[in-house]
């Protein structure tokens, strides 16, 4: 229960004082990368790229400049630009319930790639990893057509298992070859393994300390925001992995998360409850969101959607020793790659390893491929698994169906039963340590 | 040679004679409440008295609008695109591009020259764009239908609606009356909502030069701006664009039956 | 009609059935296997349509047969038939079905025929499937699989990964390997081993019934004066509810029947149906857009048993099948199209002769609703009328269908 | 001090106000239809309730919001959502409810309580105000009847009509189609009572259905839908005169507590 009214009612952009230099430098990173899109004497060929299983070692090795929409739309949504890109897709036919993302992502495209922070330019190449959602096939033959350059679909198997067959390998690793050669052919250069050998290492660093970053979570109280504050972080493994800066930035950070610990700053002052997150955020209303969170004391310890890009948490890693079976192995491995039954044990896991109270899951209206079943998940948390869940619902991409008043209103209800009961576990005897 | 046009819409239902296709001798309209046909066969009655005809002078009946098929003496019924688009072309011979916002659903359509509709667009999903919308809020806020253009008009800065849904978007205009939003802020941020959501149609069927707004909210002197604003382009109104698809029903009847009589003619000639 | 289903193997709990439940069986598949002018065809199918409890995998499974429910598109029914198994496609609820639970499970910004599938399953209406496959067609159907794992986890549900690349010659073992996935649990269920020859015959076997559906099509495509949209579609929606066995005679005496006929094509305007390739219209719908004024001439309604024209049979059936897949299936909204859809509407348009396009998506159908707006800009360009509806596969009011469709024939029409 | 407190529920279509005596005995209650000036709608809620108690508001020991606008009750010492209030006060006129159901003006709740009257897990419908109160009203105004009466006019049709549409505004034009295809008014309610029910089955069914289900928000006042439930579960579900008011009585609850816990 909360007494008195609460005292920043539209939950406006308060800075959160836990986040110092790792988040200046993350700034920094983005603001290069978008300049060096944007740059007129850019000279480097440019491919387009889903986040889920991406190929960008593979595509860098050839010298390419890697755009990932994805990134661009979330971006543009944190800005506040994307309802006029959904508008204009809109206008272009682009039906209500089509994903954000794609429709962010074509309505800039037909509006010249032009946002605040940067020109994005045109594809030369598109690459699409099919890995873990539908949508990525008809977004980039949306985009094929448009622009008339090739498509190369990189077909990757759906995981209901947990390990791959060695037929999911094969064709995979085949299916990189094909690549390889497109790439040889289009460039007119010749496959260099020690380029993509060495990018494979600085990938592999930037994973290990993604990682490590990630595990914070597990301590008491929690150092790490693992939702919101790794929407910052996620930019370098996602957009930057195999790169240098990617793998030294999360030295920086996690010597930070060393320094919080020390210090004893904490994403909150007091840290009543952990929470897992699932889902994509709503990007057009994160600060607000976030502040749902805190005025409950929720910190959230653990979340899935940091994992879009690859479960490495869970063991991938690229590997210069084996790149090419690496590579297939990691491109299996996006979250939404994974069949629901293979969700829930990921879950599962994470709420043992984590030591979560309560789980909140954020479906998005227009996400298919993250939400459907989410329903389904809640009632697997909530009755088979014991632990408090909530479901609510907005978009990642669309202001218009973010709705403060009612989701407030249900996480003030889903917390404060969380503390009724809590209350009364401490009357009746020791609460949780 | 007269001809009648009646529109049974959703909210209203209007009634057209017209001589020769080419002048409108009466035009009026009753609200659509309990039997439509009932009302339709009255305000025929006021449209003859009105124009001092005869029952028997009219001699070609065609309906359109929701109840199109209800009205059991038509000759013939045409849907509500078409009609709306031949009444637009009717009072602006140049249009091109219609936008017929009515009770319960915004429509866009784009003309051949003759009238003829080349694209069209309806929206399906959210009732939030039509004029129902503006009726249920003249309800919340307490000012009439007739006022709340004009009211609309002394907005600075107007307040847009961001939910999709016409009821949601009730509360939140409540809320915004609640955080102290002049009224005249709070309409015109409904009308440019309405209108940005027209445009959108508009904007899918293709804008063209010549732009002409009918249906019930050509009435709403407020609505006109916000769409003139949001397209940023002339749009067309008249006090008759309220009645355009019962005019255009009346002009499709008459072509069509000027075509009868050709060909009984040509067919008595032979 | 008995020696008609003799062809199935007994499967083996059919050792001990009693005489009485065989007699049963036929007496449920007579009226079919009896039924020989097409209004009693039509009449029985409509039944079967309305009746969401799956009265034909019920029947055959009180005989003591089994059933598998597909969903669509491109299921491999060949493979479930050749385990003596029944396969049935799961085509949603239709208009009776109430959905109350599966919303909650599912989520609400989803097409129909998921949340009716869902329903169906959490209902106690699934009961007469031995197994459900999906086909990943889209984030839906794969995530429904995900669903059903856990709700009905004592039935095997399979998801299949269709490939979408094209052009990799390693997409063929691969799809090898993933029906040998499958097999490997029909196996189990079943408990008896895959047979290649046996795969061989069910593939010729469903081949004719391609063959007929086809000639069904062109029926429609060139004199479809003779057969209306909905007795078309009704007799192909028996093809994925009966056993093929069945079907494929009745298909064979309603066709002579209706190339008999002697009806004269009407002053309609041919349209190709564009967007209905999972979840189905209702019957009103389809009855409207003839009743407006259409023919439609070209479709993708009720894909489930022609996902590709013809399966070339070959030494090894399962790359047969696999190869069907990949280099000749149906070209739909869930499959890369290879060229442009520019060129692949016009090809359709040209094959039928249509002279314009209704998109007719299911609400909430994302593959469906990106694809249409690439034809609409490819259409533009050509300057061939097309209308974009949508479509619920319960409704029970068509104002507003009824009134675009209007529009649609009055703006070819008029000038 | 005195242990008088008021609970003020301020939803999106009324404003209520329950006012508790020393033994939790409601001394007075009111009911307003909430407009644009919610801060006034507000007080307005608790002066009548203090009016019908007759009580002077300086005897008010504690006052507690809930509802939407439960942050513009300025004069309250708590707020609380409406969810714990349903479920307590539910919980306090039927003790053995395990299932709450509310059906308010914009919105359909289901909570599931435990014995303490503690929310153990809810839903709330989230997509649209398709399937509450605010979908009956304009139902209502559609085929020109008063709420008020459709409820028991819906008990009287013979052939219940099947309502598709899962949006309120398009509902109201699927009704006008069915009046204009001369269908009994009492058999268009009655189906639109069913799709309601449905819904809100599967609001239910989200929470998991208990045996002791109470009904309660304005929508329970409707004996139309309280049979209609009833039909759909095949069994009784609780409801009283006061179950509109049980978010402003779960309210004042909430505060009691807070005064006697303070106390002890
Ligand atoms: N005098 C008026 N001032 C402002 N708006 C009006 C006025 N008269 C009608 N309207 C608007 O026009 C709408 C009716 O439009 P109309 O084209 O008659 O609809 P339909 O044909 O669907 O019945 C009403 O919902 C109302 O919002
Ligand atoms: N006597 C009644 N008969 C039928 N329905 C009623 C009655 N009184 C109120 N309602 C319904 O209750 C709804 C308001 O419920 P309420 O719980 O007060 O809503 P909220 O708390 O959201 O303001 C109205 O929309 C109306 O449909
Ligand atoms: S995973 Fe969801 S958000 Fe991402 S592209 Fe697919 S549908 Fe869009
Ligand atoms: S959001 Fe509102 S207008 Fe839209 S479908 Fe729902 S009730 Fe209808
Ligand atoms: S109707 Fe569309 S979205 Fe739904 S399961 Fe079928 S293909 Fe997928």
């Amino acid at each position: 229960m909360a007494e008195t009214s609460d005292p920043r009612p539209d939950g406006s952009g308060v800075s959160p004082s836990f986040l110092r230099d790792a988040r200046g430098l993350q700034r920094k990173l983005v603001e290069e990368y978008y300049a060096r899109l944007g740059s007129p004497d850019r000279s480097r060929p440019v491919a387009y790229m889903l986040v889920g299983g991406n190929l960008a070692e593979i595509v860098r090795s050839f010298g390419y400049e890697v755009v990932f929409p994805e990134i661009v739309a979330l971006n543009c949504a944190i800005k506040h630009q994307s309802l006029d890109n959904i508008l204009h897709a809109e206008s272009m036919g682009y039906g209500l319930d089509v994903c954000g993302y794609v429709k962010n992502d074509l309505g800039l495209q037909d509006r010249d790639g032009r946002t605040s922070f940067g020109q994005i330019p045109r594809p030369d190449l598109l690459v699409c990893s099919f890995s873990g959602c539908y949508v990525y096939v008809k977004w980039w033959e949306a985009l094929a057509e448009s622009y008339g350059v090739p498509l190369f679909m990189f077909d990757v198997p759906y995981m209901r298992e947990e390990h791959p067959r060695k037929e999911d390998i094969d064709y995979l690793v085949s299916q990189l070859w094909d690549l390889i050669h497109l790439l040889e052919k289009r460039t007119g250069r010749a496959f260099d393994m020690d380029a993509l050998k060495g990018m494979l290492v600085e990938s592999r660093r930037a994973e290990d300390g993604w990682v490590d970053f990630l595990r914070a979570g597990r301590l008491r109280p929690s150092p790490i925001e693992a939702y919101f504050e790794s929407i910052f972080y996620m930019f370098p493994i996602n957009v930057l992995r195999g790169t240098r800066e990617a793998a030294d930035f999360y030295g920086v950070v996690n010597e930070e998360v060393r320094a919080r610990v020390r210090d004893r700053t904490y994403p909150l002052p007091e840290e009543k409850v952990r929470v897992l997150v699932e889902g994509v955020p709503p990007y057009t209303n994160y600060r607000t969101f976030w502040d749902f969170f805190r005025k409950w004391g929720a910190v959230s310890v653990v979340a899935t959607y940091p994992k879009v890009g690859g479960l490495f948490d869970r063991g991938f890693r690229h590997d210069p020793a084996r790149p090419f079976e690496s590579i297939a192995e990691y491109s299996l491995g996006a979250y939404v790659n994974q069949s629901w039954p293979l969700r829930r044990k990921i879950i599962a896991d994470y709420v043992r390893e984590y030591r979560a109270d309560a789980a909140i899951i954020h479906g998005i209206k227009s996400c298919r491929s993250f939400t459907a079943g989410q329903g389904d998940l809640r009632d697997w948390l909530n009755r088979d698994q014991g632990l408090p869940t909530l479901y609510i619902e907005s978009d990642h991409e669309d202001p218009r169906y973010f709705a403060p008043a009612q989701i407030k209103n249900r996480m003030d209800a889903f917390f404060e039963s969380l503390e009724q009961r809590r209350a009364v576990g401490a009357a009746g005897g020791p609460a949780t340590a | 040679m007269i001809t009648a046009g009646v529109d049974l819409g959703a909210g209203a239902i209007k009634g057209v004679l017209l001589e020769d296709g080419r002048r409108i001798l009466a035009a009026a309209s009753a609200p659509a409440r309990g039997n439509p046909v009932g009302v339709a066969h009255q305000l025929l009655e006021e449209l003859g008295e009105a124009a001092n005809i005869g029952p028997g002078d009219v001699e070609y009946l065609c309906s359109t609008g929701f109840g199109r098929y209800a009205l059991p003496e038509r000759h013939l019924q045409i849907s509500d695109f078409t009609s709306s688009a031949r009444g637009a072309l009717f009072l602006f011979p140049r249009t091109r591009l219609v936008v017929d916002v009515g009770t319960q659903a915004s429509r866009t359509m784009s003309t051949s020259e003759t009238g003829k509709v080349l694209k069209f667009k309806m929206n399906e999903k959210c009732a939030a764009g039509a004029g129902r919308f503006v009726e249920r809020c003249s309800k919340y806020l307490q000012v009439p239908l007739e006022e709340i253009g004009p009211k609309a008009l002394a907005a600075e800065h107007p307040k847009l609606i961001s939910s999709v849904c016409a009821v949601l978007a009730e509360t939140e205009i409540i809320n915004n009356v609640a955080e102290g939003v002049p009224l005249p802020d709070i309409l015109m941020g409904v009308f440019l909502s309405l209108s940005q959501r027209a445009y959108s149609l508009m904007r899918y069927v293709g804008i063209q030069p010549e732009i002409t707004l009918v249906g019930g909210l050509v009435r709403n002197v407020g609505m006109v701006k916000a769409l003139r604003e949001t397209v940023g382009l002339p749009v067309n109104v008249a006090p008759e664009a309220f009645y355009a698809a019962a005019i255009g029903s009346a002009v499709l009847g008459h072509s069509r039956l000027v075509k009868l009589r050709e060909s009984s003619v040509a067919t008595a000639g032979t | 009609m008995a020696d008609l289903l003799a062809i199935q193997d007994p499967p083996p709990e059919r050792a001990d059935a009693v005489e009485g439940d065989r007699v049963e069986l036929a007496a449920d598949f007579r009226e079919f296997g009896d039924a020989h002018s097409i209004e009693e065809i039509l009449r029985l199918a409509r039944e079967v349509l309305g009746d969401p409890t799956f009265p034909t995998a019920r029947a055959w499974r009180k005989a003591g047969g089994r059933a598998v429910g597909c969903f669509p598109v491109y299921t491999p029914q060949e493979i479930v038939h050749s385990f003596g198994l029944l396969p049935v496609a799961l085509s949603g609820g239709g208009e009776n079905l109430e959905i109350s639970r599966a919303d909650a499970a599912l989520g609400s910004f989803l097409c129909s025929i998921s949340k009716s599938t869902l329903e169906a399953a959490l209902t106690g209406l699934l009961e007469p499937f031995d197994a459900y496959l999906f086909p990943y067609i889209c984030d839906v159907s794969r995530n429904l699989e995900g669903i059903f794992s856990r709700v009905l986890p004592s039935r095997p549900s399979h998801m299949l990964h269709l490939p979408q690349n094209f052009t990799s010659p390693s997409a063929i073992p691969f799809l090898v390997a993933e029906y040998r996935s499958l097999i490997a649990k029909l196996e189990r269920l079943t408990d008896r081993p895959f047979s290649p020859e046996q795969l061989g015959r069910s593939i010729e076997l469903f081949n004719e019934q391609r063959a007929l559906v086809a000639r069904l099509a062109a029926l429609q495509r060139d004199a479809p004066g003779k057969i209306g949209l909905v007795e078309y579609y009704l007799l192909r929606r028996l093809g994925g509810l009966l056993p093929r066995e069945v079907h494929i005679p009745l298909l064979r005496r309603a066709l002579a029947e209706i190339e008999r006929r002697e009806r004269k094509n009407k002053d309609a305007i041919p349209i190709l149906l564009v967007g209905p390739f999972c979840e189905q219209p209702t019957l009103d719908l389809l009855q409207l857009i003839e009743d407006v004024g259409c023919y439609v001439v070209g479709d993708e309604l009720q894909m489930l048993h022609h996902w590709c024209p013809s399966i070339v049979p070959g030494p090894d059936p399962l790359e047969s099948l696999a190869t069907a897949y990949l280099r000749t299936p149906v070209d739909i909204g869930v499959r890369l199209t290879p060229t442009t859809k520019g060129a692949a509407i016009q090809a359709r348009l040209d094959a039928a002769r249509a002279q314009g396009v209704v998109f007719l998506t299911a609400k909430f159908c994302e593959p469906a609703l990106e694809d249409v707006v690439l034809y609409r800009r490819a259409l533009e360009h050509r300057r061939v009328p097309y209308l974009h509806m949508e479509f619920e596969e319960k409704s029970t009011t068509y104002e507003q269908a009824r009134l675009q469709l209007e529009t649609f024939v009055e703006s070819i029409l008029f000038d | 001090m005195s242990e008088i407190v008021a609970g003020v529920d301020i939803g999106s279509t009324t404003a209520k106000c329950v006012v508790l005596g020393e033994d939790a005995r409601v001394l007075g209650k009111s009911l307003n239809a909430v407009g644009v000036d919610i801060v006034r709608d507000a007080e307005r809620a608790l002066d009548a309730a203090l009016a019908e108690a007759q009580i002077p508001r300086s005897e008010v020991a504690f006052i507690t919001g809930t509802g939407y606008g439960r942050y513009k009750v300025y004069f309250g010492q708590l707020v609380v959502t409406e969810i714990s209030c349903h479920a307590r006060g539910a919980s306090f006129l039927f003790p053995g409810t395990r299932l709450v159901v509310d059906i308010g003006g914009q919105d359909t709740k289901a909570i599931r309580i435990n014995d303490a009257g503690e929310v153990v897990d809810f839903a709330m419908n989230d997509k649209c105000a398709a399937g509450t109160g605010r979908f009956l009203d304009v139902c209502a105004n559609a085929l020109g009847y008063e709420v008020g009466q459709i409820g028991p006019l819906s008990l009287q049709a013979r052939h219940a009509v099947k309502v598709t549409s899962t949006c309120t505004v398009f509902a109201e034009s699927e009704v006008t189609s069915y009046v204009s295809r001369g269908k009994d008014p009492k058999d268009i309610l009655a189906g639109l009572h069913a799709s309601i029910v449905n819904r809100t089955l599967s609001l239910m069914q989200r929470v998991g259905v208990e045996p002791e289900v109470t009904f309660t928000g304005g929508v329970s006042q409707n004996a139309g839908m309280v049979h209609a439930l009833q039909h759909r579960l095949g069994r009784p579900v609780n409801v009283s005169p006061l179950s509109q008011y049980l978010g402003a009585l779960g309210a004042a609850l909430h505060g009691r507590e807070r005064v006697r816990g303070g106390a002890g």
